[in-house]
C-alpha cells in the first residue's frame, strides 16, 4: 500500500513515527519548536511531543551538533538540525573533526549515531544562504551522506538514518519540500544508506543528478525525448558512499555522460563522478563527461543574476546535446 | 535599565532640527518598511525580508550619536541603519528590487546594504559572523590611532553564538574601540530569549570580559542616543569595547515567511500601543514644547512622498546587466583557465 | 581560591587506603610520564606528547570524588585521567607506542586515549571541542533522568573558543549535570593567560551563565577532591551545570616539542620547587599524622616497577595488524563501490 | 643573484620584508609571537617587531580570521595564522561566507586582502591533525588558494598574497619547512598567484602534484627514470585559480596523467584534475587518469598505519605504470 505525500509530509512522517517508536529519539535544532521549523518540517512537533523531545535551541549551530555527538554517545538518538547547510559552514569542525572520527579513532568502542537534518536550495537569498556542500561532506571517511530526491527515499532513508549506528548528513532543499510521490504505508520502511537509482531507462546518454537536480534531469530527458534523444536518468541519492558502479553500468550502455548539481562546478560532485567513471569506463566513453553546476561566483541576490547563476533545463540540455557532438560544444557553466 | 523619561536627556539639548531629523528617520523607516512589505506581497521583492518595525528608535539614536568616521556593520535587519545614516531610499528601495541603482547593484538584495563611502562596512546573515569583523575594524582604528569606533549591530539571538565570545574577549583582551550594541528584541526568529539563553539579560555576558555594559530602553530614541554617545566617547578615549543592550521589540514577524505562532497576538499589540518608539517620541517632543501637531504632520506627509518616489526609483531602474554577472569575484585579473 | 591547607579538608576523612591510593596514584602519574618522555627521545613514542607532570593533583583529586557512573571526557594531556580511572599503565603506555594492546588499539595516540567502558569517552584534540560533547553526555543523563554527572575537562587557552562559550551557555540553559573543570596551568601552548584572555580568572567566565563558579588550588589533591565532590553533588541534584577552575601549572613543555622561550627557568624552578603537588600531599599526610616515609617509599617503590612493566608490555606488544586499517570507519557494513 | 634557503626561511624573509615595507602588515595568530611559531616561521618576530604588529591571540580561529577580514577592511595588510588547516574548519564560516564574499556580495565596494597562512601535514598527530583540505578551499570563488613545494615559490608568492587585494589561502606543509631551494635576492621579488610550473619534462606520463607531493612525485619519476620512462612532473601550486591549461598541454604530448595527493581520494583536488582533463584533452587520453591519494580513514596514530594510509614513492610508481599498461592496474588508494 502506498500513498502520495509530499516531501515534507514525509519527512514529517519518519520523524513521527520514528519518535513514537523509539522514546531515545529527539529533535534538536533551532526554531523547530515554537517556530514551527523553518521549512516547517517540524510544525506541531513541540505541541505533540513535548518540550523534551522537540529542543529550540540556541543559535548556536557547533554546540548543537557537538551536543548532538554527546547524546549520542550517551545512548540517545539525536536528529539535530541545522537551518541550511550554509551555516553547517559554523559545525564543520564537529561534523569533521568529532562526529566522523569518534568510532575510528577509538577504535570502534563506540558510535555516536546522530543524525543531522538540513537543507540546501536557493531563491533570491543572497550570498550566504544559497550555497550547497554535500561534496564537502561526501569528501570525508566516517560520514554518510544523503541527498534524496523523492518522498518516498526521503522517508525510507531518515527512518534507516535514525535507527543506524553511523552518522549521516542528510539534506534535504528548500525547492522541493512540496513535491509529490509514492510513499509506502508500511511503519518500518527502510531503505539501506547505500545504492543510486536508475529512475528513467534510457541508450543514448546517461544524466546523473539527485535532490532537486534530479527534476532537472527529468525534465530535459522528457523534452529531449520528443526529439527522438533517449536519456537514462540516475538518481544518485546517496552521495557517501557512492554508488559509482551503478552510473558504470549505466554508461557502458549508453557511452556518455553528463552530471547535473546546483554547487560551483569546481571540485564539486560531477568532479569526483567524472574522475571515477573515467577510471573504471575509459573504454566505453564516446565522449567527455560534461558537469553542469553553478557560475563560480557568490550568489547574488538580483533575480535576472541569480537566473544566470543556477543550472537549469536548458542548460542541461545543452550538455546532453554537447555530449551527444549534436551541436558545437556548449559551454555548461 | 537606562530611559531618559523623568530624567532630564543630554539629548534633549541637540538642535530642534537635529530632533526633528530624528524623528523624521524613525518615521522615513516605518514607511520604507511598510512600502516594502507591500512590494514583497506584489512579488517586486524577494528573497528574506527582516522589516525593523518597532525598533527604529535604536538605529535612529545609535546612528545620531556616532562620529561619521566611525565604522558600522550590522545583522541583516539593515534597513534602519542605512536609512538613518542618510543613504538614499531610492537606492535602498532598489536593492531590494534587486536593481542596478541598489546600494550594490542589487547583489546584495535586503540582508547586504553598504555603502563604503559612509563606512558602513555592511549588513551580515550569519547570525554573530560580522562581529569579529567589527573587532577588526576596531583593531584597524587602534593599530592607525584613528580614535574610530566600530560599531556592531546584532540581536539577542546572536549572543548565544561562539562568534560572539570570541570577538568579546579579543575586543576586550586588546581594548579595541568597538561598541557592541545589542538589539534585544526579545526573540531570535521564533525563539524567546528564555529558551536560547542561560541569562535574560544580555549586558550580563559582558562580565566574562571585564567590559562595561549598559541596559538602554530601545524604545526611547533620546535614552538610546545619550546611551550611544556616552559609549562611543569611551570607546574612542581608549577604554577599549562597551556593551549596550537596547530593550526593544519588533512588530512585524522575524521576516515575512513568519507565520509568528510563537507569540500572541496580544502582546503583539501591547507594544504596538504601549511602546511605539515614533509615538513615544512625538508626545515627548510634544511634551517638552519642542515641536507641535503640525510640524510633525508635514514631516509625515513629506515621507509619503519620498517612500512613493524611492519605490518609483527602485521599480523603473534596470536590472543588472547579465553581462557583469561574473565581476568582483576576484579584485585582481584572472588569467588562468 | 579554595585550598584545603589551615581548613578541615573532607578530603582528610577518606579512608587511609584512598588517601594513599591517591597519593600512589599521583606518583603513578608522573613517573609514567617521564618514562614516556624517555621512549619519546628514544623514538618509540611520536606524534604529540603532552606531559601532565605538575598538574597531577587535579585529575587525581577530580576522579576520586567522581562516581563511576558519572562520565568523562577530556582535552589531550589525558595520561593522567586515565591513570587515575585506574586504567592499566600497560594499555596506556602501548597505546603511546601505537600497539595493537593499546588502550584504543594504538590508533589514537597519547591525545586520544578512552575508555567506554569507564565511561571516559575520549581525549580529544581539538581545543575545546569536547566541550559541546560533555554538554550532550549531560543531556543524556537528565533525558533518561540517571542523575550521572558529565565532566568536562580542558585548559585555561579553551576558554577563549567559541565552542566554549556555547557549550557553558546549553548546559546552564537546560540546567544540565555538567561539570566544567577548567585546569588553569596559566599557558596555552606558549600563550600565558593574560595574552589570551580578557580575565585572569578563568571562574569569572561563569557569570555570563549565572552559573556557579567556583577557584581551587590545583596543587592540592584534597581541595580539588572537595570542591569537585561539592560541585558533582550540586549537579547531580538537578542544580544545573557547575564551574571549577583549577590553578595549577604544567612543569615540562606545553608538549615535547616546546622550545619553552615564552616562560623563565626560575619561574618553573619556582614552582616545582615550592608546589609540587605530590610534594605537597606527602607533607600534608606526614603532618596529619597520616602515614609515614616508609609508606610512601615502598609506593614510590612499586611504581618504578609498574612503570618499567608498562614500558616493557608496550615495548612487546605487537603492532596493529596492517590488514585492520579500514575498520571501525563506520559502523554498519558498506556495500557500494 | 640567488641563495640556496630553507622553504621555512624563505617565509621569513616574505614576512619580514613585506613588514619592513609597509606598515600596514602585521601577524596574528596562535603562538606566534611568545612561543615563536608552532613551526618556527616567526620565530624572533615579536623582539624584531614588536606586540602591535606580532600578535599572539586566544585560541579562537573564527574570530581571529574575522578580525583579519576587519581589519582589512579597516585599511590594514593582516597576514593570519591558523597554526595547522585542521583548525581551519572552525574559521570556515568565515573564510567561505564572509571572506570569500565580501567583495561581489557588495559590488566590489571594497576588498579584505587577508592572508591565511596555516600548514599542512601529517607525522603520528593523530586524525584530527593529520589533514588537507585545499581542495575544499580550492572549490570557493573568492578566494585564492596557493600550496608552495618549493622555497622560491613560498617566498614569492606569500609576498604577493600580501600585496595583493584578494583574499588568499596560503597553504604550507609540516614536512617540507627544512627542504632547501634557490630563491633570488630582490626584495620585490614577486610571484602572480596563478600558474602551475611543468619542473621535469619528460615524454612518456604526466604527474601532477604540488606542496609535499610534488616530491613523492619528482622521487618516482627519477625511479623510472632509471628504467627508461620519463615522466613529466607539474608542480600544481596554486589551487585556485587553475592553471588546467598547463596540465591539458602537458598531457596532450604524454597521453597519459597522474594525480598525487595527499588527502582522501574522493571529491580531492585529482576528481577536479581528472574531469577538467578528460574535458579538455579527452582525445589525447591514451589510459584512464590515476589518482593517487590517502586511504579513506580517519589518520590512525600507529606508525605501520599510517605508512598503510599516506601516499608514498611507492605507490606513484605503481600508479604510472598502470597508466602505462606495464602491469595489471594495481590499486593506488
Ligand atoms: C548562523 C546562523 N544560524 C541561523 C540563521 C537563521 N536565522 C536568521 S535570523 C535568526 C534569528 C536571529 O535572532 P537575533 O540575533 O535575536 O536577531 P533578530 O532577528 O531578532 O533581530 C536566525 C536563527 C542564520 N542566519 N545564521
Ligand atoms: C582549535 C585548536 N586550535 C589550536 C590548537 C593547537 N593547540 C593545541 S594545545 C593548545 C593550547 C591549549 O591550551 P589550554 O587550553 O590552556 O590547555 P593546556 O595545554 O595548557 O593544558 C593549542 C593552541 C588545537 N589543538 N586546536
Ligand atoms: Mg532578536
Ligand atoms: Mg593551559
Amino acid at each position: 500500500m502506498a500513498r502520495e505525500i509530499t516531501y515534507r509530509d514525509a519527512l514529517r512522517e519518519a520523524l513521527r513515527e520514528e519518535m513514537y517508536r523509539d522514546e531515545r529519539v529527539f529533535l534538536m535544532g533551532e526554531d523547530i519548536g515554537h517556530y514551527g521549523g523553518s521549512y516547517a518540517v517540524t510544525r506541531g512537533f513541540l505541541q505533540e511531543f513535548g518540550p523534551k523531545r522537540v529542543r529550540d535551541t540556541p543559535i548556536a549551530e557547533l554546540g548543537i551538533v557537538g551536543a548532538g555527538i554527546g547524546a549520542a554517545i550517551g545512548g540517545l538518538r539525536p536528529v539535530v538540525e541545522i537551518m541550511t547547510i550554509n551555516f553547517s559552514l559554523l559545525a564543520m569542525d564537529q561534523i569533521v573533526n568529532h562526529l566522523a572520527k569518534l568510532h575510528y579513532m577509538f577504535n570502534g568502542q563506540f558510535t555516536a549515531p546522530v543524525v543531522i537534518r538540513t537543507a540546501a536550495g536557493f531563491g533570491q537569498l543572497g550570498a550566504t544562504h544559497s550555497q550547497t556542500f554535500e561534496g564537502w561532506y561526501a569528501h570525508v571517511p566516517g560520514l554518510r551522506v544523503v541527498m534524496p530526491a523523492v518522498p518516498k527515499d526521503a522517508k525510507g532513508f531518515l527512518k534507516s538514518a535514525i535507527r543506524g549506528n553511523d552518522p549521516v548528513i542528510f539534506i534535504e532543499h528548500s525547492l522541493i519540500y512540496r513535491n509529490r510521490g509514492e510513499v509506502p504505508d508500511d511503519e518500518d520502511f527502510l531503505l539501506p544508506l547505500e545504492g543510486a537509482e536508475v529512475r528513467r531507462e534510457g541508450t543514448d546518454v546517461t544524466i546523473v543528478s539527485w535532490s532537486r537536480g534530479y527534476y532537472l534531469a527529468l525534465g530535459a530527458a522528457e523534452e529531449l525525448a520528443r526529439e527522438g534523444i533517449d536519456c537514462e536518468v540516475i538518481d544518485l541519492r546517496v552521495l557517501r558512499p557512492l554508488d559509482i558502479d551503478t552510473v558504470v553500468r549505466s554508461v557502458q550502455k549508453t557511452n556518455r555522460l553528463v552530471v547535473v548539481e546546483e554547487g560551483w562546478r569546481t571540485l564539486a560532485m560531477g568532479a569526483e563522478i567524472a574522475a571515477a567513471v573515467q577510471e573504471r569506463a575509459f573504454d566505453y566513453l564516446d565522449a567527455p563527461i560534461a558537469r553542469v553546476g553553478s557560475l563560480e561566483v557568490p550568489m547574488p541576490y538580483a533575480r535576472n543574476l541569480e537566473r544566470l547563476v543556477v543550472p537549469n533545463k536548458d542548460r542541461v540540455v545543452a550538455a546532453v546535446r554537447q555530449v551527444l557532438y549534436q551541436k558545437q560544444p556548449v559551454t555548461v557553466g | 535599565m537606562t530611559s531618559t523619561v523623568g530624567g532630564r536627556s543630554p539629548g534633549l539639548a541637540l538642535p530642534k532640527s537635529e530632533l526633528l531629523e530624528m524623528y523624521r528617520q524613525m518615521v522615513l523607516i516605518r514607511r520604507f518598511e511598510e512600502a516594502a512589505a507591500e512590494q514583497y506581497a506584489l512579488g517586486k521583492i524577494a528573497g528574506f525580508l527582516h522589516l525593523y518595525i518597532g525598533e527604529e528608535a535604536v538605529a535612529v539614536g545609535a546612528i545620531r550619536a556616532m562620529d561619521p568616521r566611525d565604522h558600522l556593520v550590522t545583522h541583516y535587519r539593515d534597513h534602519g541603519y542605512a536609512l538613518a545614516l542618510g543613504l538614499d531610499p531610492g537606492r535602498c528601495m532598489a536593492e531590494l528590487f534587486g536593481k542596478s541603482t541598489g546600494l550594490v547593484g542589487g547583489r546584495g538584495g535586503s540582508m547586504h546594504f553598504a555603502d563604503a563611502s559612509k563606512n558602513f562596512w555592511g549588513g551580515y546573515a550569519i547570525v554573530s559572523g560580522h562581529l569579529p569583523i567589527a573587532v577588526g575594524l576596531g583593531l584597524a582604528s587602534q593599530y592607525q590611532d584613528e580614535r574610530r569606533v566600530a560599531v556592531a549591530i546584532f540581536g539577542d539571538g546572536a549572543t548565544n553564538a561562539g562568534p560572539f565570545h570570541e570577538s568579546m574577549n579579543l575586543a576586550a583582551l586588546w581594548k579595541l574601540p568597538v561598541l557592541f550594541l545589542c538589539e534585544n528584541n526579545q526573540y531570535g526568529m521564533g525563539t524567546a530569549v528564555e529558551y536560547a539563553s542561560a541569562v535574560r539579560e544580555m549586558a550580563r555576558k559582558a562580565c566574562a570580559y571585564d567590559m562595561p555594559a549598559e541596559r538602554v530602553d530601545g524604545q526611547d530614541v533620546l535614552a538610546v542616543y545619550d546611551a550611544t554617545k556616552a559609549a562611543l566617547e569611551h570607546c574612542r578615549s581608549g577604554n577599549g569595547p562597551f556593551f549596550i543592550e537596547a530593550l526593544t521589540y519588533r512588530f512585524r514577524g522575524h521576516s515575512m515567511a513568519d507565520p509568528e505562532m510563537y507569540r500572541s497576538k496580544e502582546e503583539v499589540e501591547e507594544y504596538r500601543r504601549q511602546r511605539d518608539p515614533i509615538v513615544l517620541f512625538r508626545t515627548r517632543l510634544t511634551q517638552e514644547g519642542i515641536a507641535v501637531a503640525t510640524e510633525f504632520e508635514e514631516i509625515d506627509r513629506e515621507i509619503e512622498e519620498v517612500v512613493a518616489a524611492a519605490v518609483r526609483f527602485a521599480e523603473e531602474s534596470p536590472e543588472p546587466d547579465p553581462a557583469t554577472v561574473m565581476e568582483h569575484v576576484y579584485a585582481e585579473p584572472v588569467r588562468v583557465s
